[in-house]
């Protein structure tokens, strides 16, 4: 028996609701790109993207798509391919609301949740104008110092949902995301987690220690769906590298809101029109 | 054997401030500073000097981590990463570094990918490098637009890390954080002290200015045939453009 | 080349100097009983064992054999072979100093080392006579909350030295600890690190994600010993179980003073002669 | 099938407390909360209100965690864990309970482990079962002589979880946090709330006390053909004593 629900890329795709603040994986994490696809097929709107700690073509297409009302992220990129265009353009116009943060911080406040505490404290930002904008964050005295010693404290940040794409499930729902532990505080900082996998394999990944070491246990985690080559064009470590072709294509045709529009209906997709 | 090129000669450069580390980290996309990194181990261990781990976060090979994409920040706020290199959309006089945009945040004139780590990395890592390959007023600026970390701090913050000098295409400045100033310590060949205050957007100090010495015969021959295949792995197209390799 | 110095069990015995702050892993973690029966043997005298979050046998003899000046720990204990009789003879004697803490305590102050911080919040703890015998913690308003809300920051609390016992090593010197990732923030909490293995293994853990996740990178090995058994009596997880028969003929043994001192004469041990 | 031994009477008292949970945590050493939370597991799924995670954290094949030996404690600091069992040398009529050690603090008379993960769980698991099998003035007393972790907080305190209920050999009592007092709910065959008053330390209330109910022949089958054989796996002693199964 296996103790997660599967279901379907649609379904995770509906279950993460419109206006929900959603936790969305680094490149090299595992991106969740044909649950995108179906949130943009779906027209989802109002999402808010918190970054662990940021988002190449998932959060750009997403943005271009019209699904995003807000973005906490280090960075939004399409690395080697470029800047990512949806998201500048966004930004300049002023459709989204961007929260600027930094790596260790995005990591902070998903621990802070992790452990179940209001807040975690982390060095550095001091002084950034990343600070400056952000309220949310607290700088109190280090009460353990005799000096003069400011600490910015920042809250536990608790998220709606997070979606993530790995490389297995075992038959019991336990998920591989070998040293991407960075999904475990994700997960565990997520009050809902859906999971997309190449595939479903055979066995028990706590038979052994050697792979149980490399396991999402099952009890973390919503649903799983399957969904073959689940992360493309993007790559997923060890199993397949980034489609550069595919991603130079979409780099090329979002630099403008109708090569955008061309590239979602190359894929049956479309821009959703506002409400 | 030829000439360095331009980015064997960056290479150099940056290895000569990495020869006594023990932990040196390389941020994504970042072919030059990998490729000195990697330089600079394979010199340290030649002398006889001990181990360097090279941790690039863009290799799956060089990423040495299992704790999770945090634990690059948590070694580094331990004060266990030597040097780690950052760039900048804008750097100003006082060294302070903007990678989120140009223009009045938030919408900003023109939007950049975002700050990174920058705003831990930059106050924990000892010797920060500076790296920005294009020199122009409008990167090297008198004042960022925003501060993605700052050069320098108030008194009281807790501080240990900090820049300690800028490379470009055209020199190499060192930083004094007491004055928060920056000082021409040597221009690559065929620049100036002229030249580079021409291209420089803020005022910096240039006593015994240097020509950048390029990497002897050794060291060409070692970047050429050690360090070149090893980058082919990681930065294909950079390989391929420089050293002419293919996978 | 390994990345790591290969050196035997006396030479890590001598690297844990007298008087420092060990960190000392749980009857789960890996025990390091091999190098215990070397601290022995050497003389080693004033260490303060931090136990993360518990000690048992290693505790116990290290205690009685008069190595020990002060205990950290959540317990100190036989487990299912009773209590442990040197360190509750200790504690009443007031030969050691013990400071109770209870376990997630234990975990939080080495979590705080790990992240470059001087201190991490915990929940409970507020009203308990562990709190208040640990003048070393704070208790301050939650920054974050408008109401009254009490919560307790732990100092950050780094080790001199950790020793622990794995299943084995590769040729470079990365650890295979799987899912013993305690082991991961003790080691990142410490100064030193010293690991003894069953085995050195052919090979490289970081050639594959699946082995890759469950290996303590080398660079953080001060320097690895090659002890088969080195746990012994007590057990390493899945390799080998505890030998219940010489951990109930310690207990037993241990229950008077010349009774734990003829137990060590078994093994060519001998207690420490007061200074 | 016989009579329940004590041992089956207490695994059903506790399962019944743990009929609704979505994940129940055992700490080391609890043979008896390991079997009742693996029977109410298995009632659960029979009656189709949905899958109950079982944490027995002594035991490599039901624990579930991977993130090292502080995920359990994380769980419950976030609300995860619906129910854990704890013990205590010591338990008061306030529900404090003391893993310390009898006498005054630190010598003491007699030295106990100590107080394990107490004074975190207590306070953020909302259904702590105190679980001690011995019933005397010597482990039921008016105050504890080391407060490991207090039944409850003062107001203000984050407490979300705390002492639900206390089983012995005797019977079964409830807590009431508001009132901090316990309430004699049941006693055992054999008991009388005279009996039980005789052989604890501090006051309870004892309105409408029942006969603790044994389990029913389905329950006890249950126990015997399903859950005996579990335990085997990782309280071999205890599945010898009380059911002669040998590993």
């Amino acid at each position: 028996m296996t103790d997660v629900d599967h279901i379907s890329v649609e379904e995770i795709a509906e279950a993460v609701t419109d206006g929900c603040l959603m936790g969305v994986p680094a490149d090299y994490s595992g991106v969740p790109m044909a649950v995108t696809r179906a949130l943009i097929q779906r027209g989802a709107r109002d999402l808010q993207l918190y970054c662990l700690p940021l988002t190449t073509m998932q959060g750009d297409m997403l943005i271009g798509a019209g699904c995003v009302a807000g973005v906490e992220a280090a960075a939004v990129t399409l690395g080697e391919y470029g800047l990512a265009p949806s998201f500048s353009r966004a930004v300049q116009t002023g459709s989204i609301q961007m929260q600027d943060s930094t790596c260790p911080a995005l990591h902070t406040q998903l621990q802070a949740v992790e452990k179940g505490v209001p807040f975690m404290p982390l060095r550095g930002l001091i002084g950034s104008d990343i600070e400056a904008h952000r309220p949310d964050w607290r700088t109190i005295p280090n009460p353990f110092s005799n000096e003069e010693d400011p600490i910015v404290l920042l809250p536990a940040r608790p998220l709606d949902v997070a979606v993530f794409h790995a490389p297995y499930a075992d038959a019991k729902g336990n998920v591989f995301i070998g040293r991407q532990r960075e999904l475990a505080t994700l997960t565990h900082a997520s009050r809902q987690t859906f999971v997309t996998v190449e595939k479903i394999v055979d066995g028990d990944l706590f038979e052994k220690e050697a792979t149980a070491a490399g396991a999402l246990p099952a009890f973390y985690v919503s649903a799983i769906a399957e969904a073959p080559n689940g992360a493309w064009p993007l790559g997923l470590t060890d199993v397949y590298p980034p489609d550069a072709d595919e991603l130079r294509r979409y780099a090329a045709a979002a630099r403008s809101p109708d090569g955008f529009a061309d590239y979602l209906a190359g894929q049956g997709l479309s821009v959703r029109t506002a409400a | 054997m030829g000439e360095a090129t331009r980015e064997e000669l960056l290479i150099s450069v940056l290895a000569n401030m990495l020869a006594e580390d023990r932990h040196v980290a390389v941020g994504a996309a970042s072919p030059i500073p990998g490729a000195a990194a990697l330089l600079a181990k394979a010199e340290k261990a030649e002398r006889k000097q001990g181990r360097m781990q090279v941790s690039i976060i863009h290799s799956r090979r060089h990423n040495p981590f299992t704790d999770g994409a945090r634990e690059l920040f948590d070694v580094a706020a331990r004060g266990m990463i030597d040097s780690f290199f950052l760039g900048g959309v804008q750097i100003d006089g006082q060294a302070n570094i903007n990678l989120v945009g140009i223009g009045d945040y938030p919408s900003m004139k023109k939007r950049f990918p975002g700050s990174f780590g920058s705003a831990l990395m930059y106050y924990v890592v000892p010797k920060v490098v500076l790296f920005r390959e294009e020199h122009s007023p409008r990167t090297l600026v008198e004042k960022v637009d925003f501060i993605s970390a700052p050069g320098t701090s108030a008194p009281g913050v807790h501080r240990p890390g900090g820049p300690h000098a800028l490379v470009t295409n055209r020199c190499l400045m060192d930083f004094d954080r007491q004055r928060a100033r920056f000082s021409l310590r040597s221009v690559h060949p065929g620049e100036t002290v002229d030249s580079i205050r021409e291209a420089t957007g803020f005022a910096f100090d240039a006593d015994d200015v240097a020509e950048t010495p390029a990497p002897d015969a050794a060291r060409l021959a070692r970047i050429r045939q050690e360090i070149a295949p090893q980058i082919l792995q990681f930065y294909p197209e950079f390989a391929g453009r420089v050293w002419g390799l293919a996978a």
